[in-house]
């Protein structure tokens, strides 16, 4: 019985044990590797794509999508740069809520669009939103890149704890993104509006007809995947101390997000997915970017080895399934 | 086309249907800030002169068909007097252009098209040569040195790293990184934090555009590294990051000049008029010294 | 004579379950033979292994006498087994036409499809079992009568010698049934060997040559039909004997929960009037297609409602959706399980506490414990066969699935509860259960409707019985009444109008 | 009887008058819109998003997806361009041969990775060879793009017919794709492989126990999108006269196919979608596009305008669905 609560609590850790022979290679391949400062910049490279998949995950739970997170973050924090600029606010709360303000009705208007034009699915409606997002924060700051803003804006992407003598400190990004996490596994887990995520993915019929708004469900993910987005963008000013509106369409936010949660168990059919996957998924992105730019590796093996890494996880992952119910089947008597 | 024509107009209106001189310029992109420098130089230009100006830029600076479209969807035309454009992809444009008889000037970036009339700008790699020069000498001979560049295999991003590590290694600098981060702020900061890491020697840094300048100066800082950093376009946020002191320096390439000269010398070709088969904008190299200069300049020609 | 089809010695195990256990049976040219068990017994199992389905660890498969692996559904068909599955296998996007011949196509001389010969083909098949029907249109369309018979038409234009039916008739109404059994008698007259697998015995008696009973996963035995009684079959299935078929309960009808008033739905019903009492069980009787799912939804909230009156607990209220309705007390089984029953990738428990989320939880909070000793409690009362309450829904056996449906609005403490089908699938003791639970419900007060398909069943259980035909209520009759019987409702079943309908 | 059948034969047709209406608004909003040449120019630009939209709405309607037929595209291009500067190959038949061999391989190893991994979904398989894909087309050109085809590759991309006084000319790379959406049309509604396709998107659990080999089927599928995709790559080099490795990740490739796909009728549950559906989409999309170069709008109005169009247009489909639905409901009295 002892044996078997254990396997019981190790077997989801099994996307942990990749990604910690994903380090061990890492390490063996480059010295620099391994040192506490580099694992602290690991952290802090997770932090943005880790709030983006945070959100991601919701929507892929009720499987649905959000292709606008990316660009949602970059409008955030136009839209932060918009009344700085424009109003000469200096003051950080102000310039704060307005971040979240703009991205979280960014994600309420994608989650209207969804349930009130009864859109059969989500991808349509948020690729089209990531244009206007990124049209609008163009629109905000008329293209020009925005710097300047106060120390108080900045504290969460720059920030860092325990800081001195060698040590790089702690990013308080990370932090901020655990506590996030740990918010998302109490809400998915041990709440009724969580379940009804997982249910809403799993049979949108039958969760209607079990009396459960649907509707306000999915508002909800979406409203919340906003709201993610603009933590993410409000780091990336942080990050690197500007606000730059053309970043929304050349970045890869969103890909870089859903792979994250595909890595980490979810699924684009939706029902499936947990957070501490997700971070697991996000972490071993960092790692193989991290450990690939201290190898000086070009861009072509960069993508090669991404790719792969990609695909081997859920391969993995098929696999581990698998395996399990193959040895829970021979158990069986 | 219609080669020369007499044209007065006021430039309040284009009521002049198709006596108004009509240039066609199609930039890389309208939406970053340096592009929009550019496009204010040609607005001006336009208004200067009394001519229609229909300008247009694809997406983003990687939007190569895009690009391609528009120039198609321009050559097509007929009101069309004369074109600009700012290449993405140089041999590609020359295909789209095929055998056009309408006055093809280049603004930017140059392109091997045979009827050219003309190429206004500076050479991305000789602009970005200057700029690695400058910090070569900042930094001193042996030091080492990193790039961090837009998109591998991206025109733009290619020549401006070919200019900067040849200026580099001509100051006795060696480049010891190569890195790549889509041109996004953020992403640079990462790849910086992990260029340090690797590299505790690193005391240089030359980046494809100004924010990415700003992005990696950020994650110098946070691991208390002093490097001599450069970022390329001159921008306004970038100017000001070389007024406080975070960014050492940037590379200017005259963007305002390069639009208004285009256009200047796009409706003279129209006119019948000798156009210089080169007409150099330059390019400056901003520091501590010229920065509040700059920035005033740059605020003077946008009209703020 | 050598057996069509034999099967010796199979185990088949799945997680937490050993489905088949040492398992055998013997098929004959020319037979039907019956197969019966409780739900997860391992019927269905059997049959999958017989298709290739599924890869039993251990035993062999023999056709005609030869020993043969069975590796995949092609496998089967190429060695003449065909099958109607019990969840039915068809696909809703496409025509009737291209899920009869997906698999055999008629092709013209160019190597295309020739439509014009399988549209033919098609409706003249449906047509012989007495289904009209535009077969070029998406089977989505189509009600699940619709939909078995044309699982039943593609296994007979596909020249089988084993015809296997898991559970064919559960979503059939009374002619559509006696319609299949003509079908099949013919078939056997062509000297098709069927394996019939039903949970109703008076269709086996009827139809079958043999029958063989299995309990949790074993063979207990093969009979000639004629050999057999209710109770000897019984007995073998659930290990003891079932007293009283249709539990009787006590009705004292209260005050009125229900009324419709003249209730329109534009394409749907008609003029619809009825009254459901607190302390009763209103039974809703039909042909398939009579409107009885829509009139349950209707109460629902889930069915726009163009013109009449709605009345709950004496109050003219409008009903917009669902969860108003569960707000106001009411609770739905509904007849699709799969479709808007169950959330099927999500656990046992997760979907039993799915309706009373208000009751479970505190302040939106669901403390784990709960969770699990709520779906403790159904799993034991309602006999749900799964290893633990954290299975999938989806890896249950038919029947077990529609406990868990049930199990779901029991713990919804609702007062007002519709049954559309809820015994479909189910196995003779755990119907008894239901039948149980329906009678606990009426003697707490609360107000149950029952829509069934099944004419024993709806007098069996009914206080009163509401007989629909085309959307309009054609009849209405009291338990005691002389028309309180099989053919009465019949005839208003077929178009035969009471005159004294509201 | 008749009027019935009128109907029937016109609704299909409604995103065609989405189309119309759309060609109206922008002949009137441009004098320039409207003329022949611009025309062709919009048929010109219609055929890469075309070749990739057929070989997604092949793995649409099987409830896939494809996400690296952009970037198969460019490889395919580089895979030609590789053989050609590597070993001095000018035969065009060499070359297309070699282009298409590419690009059907990748897709054959997509469609492998589904079904022998037996992956739940492609999303990450593709979106992992997206990035070995990019990887592997900068690494054989070395990052450097490649000119200098010989004619006979450029023909389909940049051939013209009947071109001469003052016409531009009909785009030959836009016949080709009409000849190859008439193929996928036959493909879809007169083979069984066809019927098999859909069936697969509809219920593969329930073909699979048909008999049918469904993995065969999802094979051919994503095998076909590869081609489709090299033919794209093909016609890319004709337009644009060079094979540029590093246009894969820089793209829009994917997004505007699916979205052709999609407002064209297809759906991410699968089973549904039909070509001429595509063909409309990718039409529509090429009307924004070139309406708005010809109005002069900047990049933000742009991206507001085309994020806008696609919104609406699946708005539109949605509504006409529901408002058919309930125009049976009332015709069923
Ligand atoms: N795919 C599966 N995965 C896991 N367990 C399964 C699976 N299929 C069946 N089982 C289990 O095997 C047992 C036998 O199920 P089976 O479906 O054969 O029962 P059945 O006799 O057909 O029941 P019913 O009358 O309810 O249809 C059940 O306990 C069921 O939970
Ligand atoms: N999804 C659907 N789309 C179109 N028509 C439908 C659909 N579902 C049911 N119908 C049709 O609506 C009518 C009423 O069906 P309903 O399900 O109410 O009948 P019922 O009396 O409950 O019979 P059943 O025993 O089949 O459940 C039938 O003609 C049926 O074919
Ligand atoms: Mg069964
Ligand atoms: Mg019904």
């Amino acid at each position: 019985m002892n044996k078997k609560r254990l396997a019981a609590v190790l077997r989801p850790l099994a996307p942990l044990v990749a990604l910690a022979l994903l380090v061990i290679v890492m390490s063996v391949m480059n010295s620099e590797f391994a040192t506490v400062n580099n694992s602290m910049n690991i952290l802090r490279q997770t932090a943005v794509n880790g709030f983006l998949a945070a959100g991601m995950l919701l929507t892929l739970i009720t499987a649905g999508i959000d292709l606008s997170v990316g660009t949602n973050a970059i409008l955030s924090a136009a839209a932060m740069a918009y009344i700085m600029i424009t109003f000469d606010v200096t003051n950080p709360i102000v310039l704060l809520t307005m971040a979240l303000l703009a991205g979280t009705t960014v994600g309420l208007v994608n989650g209207l669009l969804l349930t009130k034009l009864k859109l059969p699915h989500p991808f349509v409606s948020t690729l089209g939103m990531k244009y206007v997002l990124a049209g609008l924060a163009l629109f905000l700051l008329a293209t020009r890149t925005v710097g300047g803003f106060p120390e108080g804006v900045m504290f969460l992407g720059s920030a860092d704890l325990a800081k001195g003598s060698g040590f790089n400190g702690f990013p308080v990004s990370f932090i901020a993104m655990l506590i996030l996490f740990v918010a998302v596994h109490l809400l998915l887990n041990r709440t009724s509006l969580g379940r009804s995520i997982y249910a809403v993915g799993g049979n949108p019929e039958a969760t209607r007809l079990s009396g459960i708004n649907t509707d306000r469900v999915l508002i909800f993910v979406y409203a919340a995947a906003g709201f993610c987005a603009a933590i993410a963008g409000i780091i990336i000013v942080g990050r690197s101390g500007v606000a730059n509106p053309s970043a929304g369409m050349s970045g890869n936010y969103e890909t870089d997000a859903i792979a994250a949660c595909i890595i980490g168990g979810a699924s684009f059919t939706g029902g499936k997915g947990n957070i501490w996957g997700t971070l697991i998924g996000a972490l071993m992105i960092s790692v193989i970017r991290n450990g690939l730019t201290l190898m000086n590796a070009q861009s072509d093996v960069q993508f090669m080895v991404i790719g792969a890494v990609i695909i081997i996880a859920v391969a993995i992952d098929v696999r581990r399934n698998a395996s399990e119910e193959k040895r829970r089947r021979l158990a069986a008597v | 086309g219609t080669g020369t024509s007499e044209t007065e107009s006021d430039g309040s209106g284009n009521s002049g249907g198709d006596e108004t001189i009509k240039v066609g310029v199609v930039l890389k992109t309208l939406s970053s800030e340096y592009w929009s420098y550019v496009g204010a130089g040609v607005e001006a230009a336009a208004e200067d002169l009394g001519v229609e100006v229909q300008l247009l830029g694809p997406a983003s600076e990687t939007a190569y068909d895009e690009q391609n479209n528009m120039l198609e969807t321009m050559l097509a035309d007929d009101a069309m007097d004369a074109i600009v454009i700012a290449p993405l992809q140089p041999d590609s444009v020359v295909s789209v252009l095929g055998g056009t008889e309408k006055p093809i000037l280049f603004v930017d970036t140059d392109a091997p098209f045979e009827n050219k009339v003309s190429y206004i700008g500076t050479g991305n790699e000789e602009a970005a040569r200057t700029g690695g020069e400058a910090a070569a000498e900042i930094a001193g001979e042996g030091a080492e040195a990193a790039w961090i560049g837009g998109v591998q295999g991206n025109t733009t991003s290619d020549q401006r790293e070919a200019g900067f590590i040849a200026g580099l290694e001509a100051g006795g600098v060696t480049v010891v990184a190569k890195q790549y981060a889509e041109g996004l702020a953020d992403k640079a900061a990462s790849t910086m934090e992990n260029i340090l890491t690797s590299n505790p020697n690193l005391t240089v840094v030359v980046t494809n555009n100004d924010e990415m300048a700003a992005g990696a100066a950020r994650a110098a800082d946070a691991a208390g590294r002093e490097l001599v950093i450069f970022g390329f376009d001159g921008i306004q946020a970038g100017v000001q990051n070389v007024i406080d002191g975070t960014v050492t320096g940037t590379v200017a390439q005259d963007p305002y000049g390069m639009g208004y000269k285009s256009v200047e010398a796009a409706v003279a070709a129209i006119k019948g008029e000798t156009v210089e088969e080169f007409i150099d904008t330059g390019s400056k190299i901003i520091t501590s010294e010229n920065a509040e200069d700059y920035l005033a300049t740059l605020r003077e020609q946008l009209g703020e | 004579m050598t057996s069509v089809v034999e099967l010796k010695h199979v185990t088949k195990k799945f997680p937490g379950v050993v489905a088949l256990r040492d398992m055998g049976i013997e098929i004959k040219p020319g037979e039907v033979h019956g197969l019966i068990g409780e739900n997860g017994a391992g019927k269905s199992s059997l049959i999958k292994v017989l298709t290739g389905v599924y890869k039993p660890e251990e035993g062999e498969i023999f056709v005609d006498g030869e020993k043969q692996h069975l590796t995949s559904a092609q496998d089967a068909q190429n060695a003449g087994i065909a099958c109607v599955y019990q969840e039915l296998n068809i696909i809703r996007q496409v025509s009737l036409t291209d899920n009869i011949f997906l698999r055999h196509p008629i092709k013209n001389k160019f190597g295309l499809l020739d439509y014009a010969t399988m549209n033919a083909q098609a409706t003249k098949t449906l047509a012989d079992m007495g289904i009209t029907a535009d077969v070029t249109k998406p089977a989505a369309l189509f009600g699940m009568g619709v939909l078995q018979m044309v699982e039943i038409a593609r296994a007979l234009l596909r020249d089988a010698k084993l015809i296997i039916m898991d559970e064919p008739t559960s979503s059939l109404g009374e002619t559509e049934v006696k319609q299949l059994m003509r079908v099949v008698r013919e078939l056997r007259d062509r000297g098709v060997a069927i394996l019939f697998v039903s949970h109703k015995l008076e269709e086996l008696f009827e139809l079958c040559d043999r029958v063989t009973v299995m309990r949790d996963g074993e063979h207990i035995l093969t009979e000639p039909m004629s050999e057999m009684t209710n109770d000897k079959l019984i007995r073998a299935m659930v290990g003891r004997s079932v007293e009283n078929q249709f539990p009787d309960h006590e009705a004292v009808p209260g005050e009125v929960a229900i009324k419709f008033d003249g209730v329109t739905s534009v394409g749907t019903l008609k003029n619809v009037s009825f009254e459901a009492r607190y302390g009763e069980i209103l039974g809703f009787a039909g042909l398939v297609g009579a409107g009885r799912t829509e009139t349950m939804r209707a109460i629902f909230g889930d069915l726009p409602i163009d013109s009449g009156e709605v009345f709950l607990n004496g109050k003219a209220v409008k009903i917009k959706s669902p969860q108003a309705a569960v707000r106001r007390g009411i609770a739905l089984v509904t007849e699709d399980r799969k479709g808007q029953g169950l959330v099927l990738n999500q656990s046992v428990a997760d979907n039993l506490i799915l309706s009373s989320f208000g009751k479970v939880s505190s302040k939106g909070w669901l403390p784990p414990a709960r969770v699990t000793a709520v779906a403790e409690k159904y799993i034991s009362q309602l006999r749900i066969k799964t290893p633990d309450a954290k299975n999938q829904v989806g890896k249950l056996s038919g029947g077990n699935q529609q406990k868990v449906v049930i199990g779901k609005w029991m713990n919804s403490d609702s007062d007002i509860f519709l049954f559309d089908e809820p015994t479909r699938g189910i196995d003779v003791g755990a119907k008894v259960e239901v039948y149980n639970i329906m009678n606990a419900l009426v003697s707490q007060g609360k107000c149950v409707i029952m829509v069934s398909s099944e004419l024993p069943e709806v007098l069996g259980m009914s206080d009163r019985v509401i007989v629909m035909r085309g959307g309009e209520v054609m009849a209405s009759m009291n338990r005691g009444d002389d028309d309180f019987n099989e053919d009465d409702i019949m005839k208003a079943a077929w178009g035969q109008k009471k005159e004294e309908v509201l």
